[in-house]
């Protein structure tokens, strides 16, 4: 029974949705305004029963060794409820502080390996190897010089003319709109498939249509 | 108003009333073209096949409902591998409703109504086999079929809870849950989403850290699956696999290009490839969601680019190529 | 400021402190666990006796057992963990062996605790220390006997032979110098140039159409009477897009500001919510009109990523913005966003390092600022001289990538042409291994 | 204390951090070992500025009875049901999964129904939107305006042709040109722009350890 119910409630917010594709209506706004509460409600719960229980009030509570050093981020953490107070408002920068500082300086050294020495790692492949293809090697070729076009495209410091930047920046633009190009087109698919997911459920599951 | 300049300014519901036919006919008149697995694909599905018992593996529901009709597919084939090949699986999750995603996913492969499912042995169902000691798959199955169980008839086997699965779920700032599981997976799960405490399973005892694991799946709808590699390839050289959305995949070429991902299924299509690989191989009778949904994309993808050139041709026949110029772009 | 640093290095000092000691305290609990259940853990029928081999019968005749053993330190850890390696004795082509089980005590101690078994294509070494139940501690001195194992479930153990080190904690990790080299190099490069910008270097910046449009875009808001929606995109404050965003939007708030017109902001997350309300207050302020200021106009919606959607695109049905800015970090939903906002008919400018999400962008938004231009708004916008130094810096660094990449090339012509392998030496210098 | 004890903290933090990457003594480890463990404490705390806000907007639209006040009901009802019923019946949090873990469908709770029934299909169908969107904008956006635009559009719809197996039988080197298109020229579009990311990521993590970016930290209050 609560299944054929909740068949027909999520269908009929489905359609809702869908609706909106005509026109901005109340059955739409409804939807619209449920799935912000339900979804914050949600994150509120998930975060207690996950983050909050296990990590920070039963080791206290337990009286775990070393569970009196939680306090600190407790106590950080509730300080980013003085923005309610203008006041002392400020104090809820201390733990944007301490995430922001953390953060930033466990993120450098990853982000020089991953995005930039990685990535040059990549680039230096060799052209041609015996053996290898005509349209891998043409491939390997358009590659390295469409990353340095491309990579010419983002100075900011030099004007973009001249024949080394001017052309440079040029091809760059085109390697990039090709690029654009393929992963728009290579992206159809996905969206296609999410639109097959709900038809699935509205003529499957719902309407018992198809199989 | 020329016909052309109409045809250009065509109210947009026509265009979505067109997507929405073309892609609710295929289900009714199917056209069942072939799909060919790609070796991105193969790879994983030859990774997982070289797995076994001893062995275990990670799948992250790192995806929200939004992609659910493109991760889902995926998961629920890798999980169907393993779960067929008795390799034990660790299943996580990114965000809150990943985690609902997995147990989506679970029910599907283990409810009696699909056909092919899996019998699910809850933790508590089978203590007793676990109070006398037995930790080897093959010796609790033995044990619980001694113990008077039999598989159901359309069912492809069991899933012991604690020994085949370890359903952990979500936790926030899941980038430094896979850091913190690099030392030990128990120091970030104590507990599986029922409360099971994982010390006491028999698959936790045999792979404590993430060192221990062979393979880590990451179905994912976002970047999410970027924090495996981050955080779980570089750090610790564990064996990644992706599944990402179709949009993702091309990004992720690059990941196969330096070796720091094993394979990939992408989008619909992936997801197709590795249903078909399941299919040809005997893991299951019936061909799959994204199999069918295939036939979909055809006609879908014919008519965007009948609409892509009614467009050009509009736009050239009514002369606008030398009025208009290029807005949007520099 | 100068007398604060000080106090506050004091008090992170002595938070680490007890940090550290908290961490002295902790692992002391282990030896004793690790002896206790070594008992448990020798195998039945295995008699453990100080100094003398394991072994137990039956075994067969003229069986050796592993011998040699080599227990190293491991490079480049916090001291926990010992590389043990053992030269194969008789076991080597005989059918009935299974492998090897490593048994290990602390110097001075009985019992010997079994802390790993190997099967047969493991090798004959083996990192000990990651078994959470079994960690290795720094500077304590081992014992390890390794014994080759049997079908018959017999054993033919090795002596136990005292590790020739113990295992160390490293204050530099030597698999990490090609990140440092990159790091400090890149760093010096942008301090140069902080400094050479301060300094009055003069600094060229081409233009960038989608910066320049944005004045023209709320002017446009502002004749139509329509308000101006801003998403600062729809990711966390540690996202570098998100900082470029808000600084943006405070520039964007000072004009709508003095203009007049309204503003929606909306926020998928809780503290972008609140730096976001802070700036446009502030621009507001900077204005001369903090009374126009409207609490509700910076709002946040949901977590969720298409909750947050839903909720955007019914504001553009409803409201009817005349100008929409999305700037930030973007996933699936940018197209949503921006369709739906064209076909409210609003002049759209847009602007993310998501790479995946730019061709979207591009095809729907009147402008689009592409990945690192995105940042480059910042110092365009406040044309602070740090900022602008910081954006030199950055070209330098670009520079450097496209001469290794030419280098790259040209040795692959090389190497064809002469058939050396230069282009291999080149990459090993950067190539880091996939482990750290 | 209002700016400049949060500078300095981000600046100690950040350097601290930055520098523990490179050493793995022990005490090194354990200090980022206490960063895992509190930044998701901290960062727990901060949901309750964004229900304050959800709160705020929504009773002041109540109250002022602003145009569709009464949906604003069905954000704040859920918005404190969710969690009260989450802690009356923890069990409910399972997210559909409770029916075969749990054994029996009763335990399916108000939460359950309401994230399986309303929350998964909205986000679902939202984000299905897409593949209407995608067609109306190819429409709209894929016409042979300038070279580059051409360039655009071709290297689109080859790409598209290749993903399926009806463009396989059009032409077989539909696939392979479109693999090619990605593998390569898409490849090093993708490069460049990551690389030019990487290093204003850099920039920026540098500028705000060094106090030159500080916009995070709100502008008002000094």
């Amino acid at each position: 029974m609560t299944e054929t119910i909740g068949l027909w409630v999520g269908a009929i917010f489905t359609i809702g949705i869908y609706s909106f594709l005509y026109k901005e209506n109340p059955l739409y706004r409804l939807a619209e305004h449920l799935v912000v509460g339900i979804s914050t409600g949600f994150g509120i719960a998930i975060t207690y029963t996950q983050v909050l229980r296990p990590k920070l009030i039963e080791p206290l509570a337990n009286g775990e060794q070393g569970a009196w050093l939680l306090l600190i981020p407790a106590i950080l953490g509730l300080l980013y409820i003085t923005r309610f107070f203008p006041s002392v408002g400020w104090l809820s920068r201390y733990p944007m502080a301490f995430l922001m500082g953390a953060g930033m300086g466990v993120g450098f050294p990853l982000s020089m390996k991953s995005l930039v020495l990685r990535q040059l790692e990549a680039s230096l492949t060799p052209l041609y190897e015996t053996g290898m293809a005509w349209d891998i090697v043409l491939g390997n070729i358009v590659l390295v010089l469409g990353t340095l076009a491309a990579l010419i495209y983002f100075f900011f410091s030099k004007p973009h003319k001249g024949p080394f930047f001017g052309t440079g920046s040029k091809i760059g633009i085109w390697v990039i709109m090709v690029g654009f190009g393929a992963t728009f087109g290579f992206t159809v698919m996905g969206r296609i498939s999410l639109l097959i997911g709900r038809i699935q459920f509205l003529l499957g599951d719902w309407l018992h249509i198809i199989k | 108003m020329s016909i052309w300049e109409k045809m250009l300014n065509v109210d947009r519901r026509w265009i979505f009333l067109l997507i929405g036919i073309a892609c609710v006919v295929p289900f009714f008149t199917p056209l069942g073209l072939p799909i060919l697995p790609s070796q991105e694909v193969i790879s994983i599905y030859d990774y997982i096949e070289d797995l076994s018992t001893d062995n275990a593996m990670f799948v992250g529901f790192d995806f929200d409902p939004g992609t659910a009709a493109e991760n889902m597919p995926m998961g629920v084939a890798v999980l169907r591998h393993a779960f067929a090949r008795n390799v034990p699986v660790f299943i996580t999750a990114y965000t809150p409703l990943g985690q609902g995603m997995a147990g989506m996913a679970i029910d599907e492969l283990t409810n009696p109504a699909t056909g092919d499912y899996f019998e699910y042995v809850n933790w508590d169902a089978w203590a007793e086999i676990r109070d006398q000691g037995f930790t080897e798959r093959a010796d609790i199955e033995e044990a619980w079929l001694a113990a008077g169980n039999t598989l159901p008839e359309n069912a492809r086997g069991w899933i012991f809870e604690g020994r085949d699965i370890a359903f952990l779920g979500y936790l926030p700032y899941f980038h430094l849950v896979i850091l913190g599981m690099s030392s030990s997976i128990v120091s970030q799960f104590p507990t599986d989403v029922g409360g099971t405490p994982l010390e006491e399973m028999p698959m936790y005892q045999d792979h404590k850290s993430l060192r221990d694991i062979d393979l880590a799946v990451t179905t994912a709808g976002s970047s999410a699956c970027v924090a495996w590699i981050t955080y779980g390839r570089e750090k610790i050289g564990l064996p990644i696999a992706f599944g990402v959305t179709a949009v993702m995949a091309t990004d992720y070429y690059i990941y196969i290009q330096s070796g720091q991902i094993i394979g990939q299924m992408g989008g619909l299509r992936g997801a197709a490839e590795y249903e078909t690989l399941l299919l040809d191989n005997d893991y299951c009778k019936n061909p799959g969601k994204a199999y069918i949904g295939m036939d979909v994309q055809n006609i879908a993808h014919l008519l965007i680019i009948f609409l892509v050139v009614l467009g050009n041709i509009a736009f050239f026949a009514g002369g606008f190529n030398k009025k208009t110029k290029l807005k949007g772009r520099r | 400021m100068q007398r604060k640093v000080p106090a506050l290095l004091l008090a992170m000092l002595l938070a680490t402190g007890l940090a550290w000691a908290q961490a002295e305290e902790a692992p002391l609990a282990d030896p004793v666990e690790a002896t206790e259940s070594a008992e448990e853990a020798v195998i039945e029928g295995v008699e453990v006796e100080a100094d003398a081999p394991i072994t137990s019968a039956p075994i067969g005749d003229g069986m050796v057992p592993p011998s040699g053993i080599v227990a190293s330190d491991w490079p480049n850890d916090a001291g926990d963990a010992l590389l043990v390696s053992w030269e194969p004795g008789s076991e080597t082509g005989n059918e009935t062996f299974i492998g090897y089980s490593v048994y290990r005590r602390i110097q001075g101690e009985e019992e010997l605790a079994l802390v790993a078994v190997l099967e047969l294509d493991d090798g004959t070494s083996f990192i000990d220390g990651y078994d959470p139940d079994y960690w290795v501690e720094p500077g304590v001195q081992y014992e390890y006997s390794v014994a080759a194992m049997y079908m018959n479930g017999g054993e033919v153990a090795s002596e136990i032979t005292a590790a020739q080190e113990t295992a160390a904690n490293q204050f530099y990790h030597t698999g990490k110098t090609r990140v440092l080299f990159g790091c400090v190099l890149f760093l010096g490069l942008i301090l140069f140039y902080f400094h050479a910008a301060q300094r009055g270097l003069e600094m060229y910046l081409r233009p960038i159409a989608g910066i320049e449009a944005i004045d023209e875009a709320i002017g446009r808001a502002t004749e139509m009477g329509k308000p101006i929606l801003y998403v600062p995109g729809l990711s966390t404050i540690s996202d570098v897009a998100t900082i470029a965003s808000i600084t943006i939007l405070g520039r964007v708030a000072k004009k709508v500001a003095e203009y007049g017109t309204p503003l929606l902001v909306p926020n998928r997350d809780p503290i972008v919510y609140t730096i976001a309300e802070e700036t446009v207050k502030q621009a507001y302020m900077e204005a001369g009109r903090p009374d126009a200021f409207d609490k509700d106009s910076v709002f946040f919606l949901t977590q969720s990523q298409f909750a947050f959607v839903a909720g955007v695109n019914g504001i553009m049905m409803r409201e009817k913005p005349a100008t929409n800015f999305y700037l930030g970090m973007f996933w699936a939903e940018s197209l949503i966003l921006a369709e739906t906002g064209s076909l409210s008919g609003a002049i759209q400018i847009a602007g993310t390092d998501a790479v995946t999400q730019l061709p979207f962008f591009i095809t729907t938004c009147d402008y689009t600022l592409i990945g690192e231009e995105l940042y480059a708004a910042s110092a365009y916008l406040g044309r602070e001289p740090k900022q602008l130094g910081s954006i030199k810096g950055q070209d330098a660094c670009k520079g450097i990538i496209m001469a290794v990449i030419t280098l790259g090339i040209l040795l692959s012509l090389t190497d064809l042409i002469a058939g050396t392998e230069t282009l291999n030496w080149l990459k090993n210098l950067i190539t880091m291994p996939i482990v750290d | 204390m209002k700016r400049s004890v949060p500078l300095a903290i981000v600046m100690v933090g950040g350097i601290l951090f930055m520098i523990q990457y490179f050493i793995p003594h022990q005490h090194s480890q354990t200090l980022f070992e206490y960063y895992t463990e509190w930044a998701p404490i901290v960062g727990a705390f901060a949901l309750v500025l964004g229900v304050g806000s959800l709160t705020r907007l929504h009773s002041h639209k109540i109250k002022r009875k602003a145009k569709n006040w009464q949906y604003s009901y069905a954000v704040l009802i859920p918005l404190y049901s969710i969690p009260f019923f989450a802690l009356v019946m923890p069990q409910s949090l399972g997210g559909g999964m409770m029916q075969t873990m749990g054994g029996d469908r009763l335990t399916m709770g108000v939460f359950d129904f309401a994230y399986m029934n309303i929350q998964v299909p909205i986000q679902a169908t939202m984000f299905s939107l897409l593949a209407f969107y995608i067609a109306s904008a190819a429409f709209r956006a894929f016409r042979a305006k300038s070279a580059l635009a051409t360039v655009l559009l071709l290297s689109a719809v080859i790409v598209m042709l290749g993903q399926v197996p009806i463009g396989e039988l059009l032409g077989k080197w539909f696939p392979k040109v479109g693999l090619w298109i990605l593998r390569y020229p898409n490849l090093g579009a993708k490069r460049a722009i990551s690389l030019g990311v990487g290093f204003g990521v850099l920039a920026t993590q540098l500028k705000i350890i060094f106090g030159v970016e500080r916009n995070w930290l709100g502008g008002a209050g000094e």
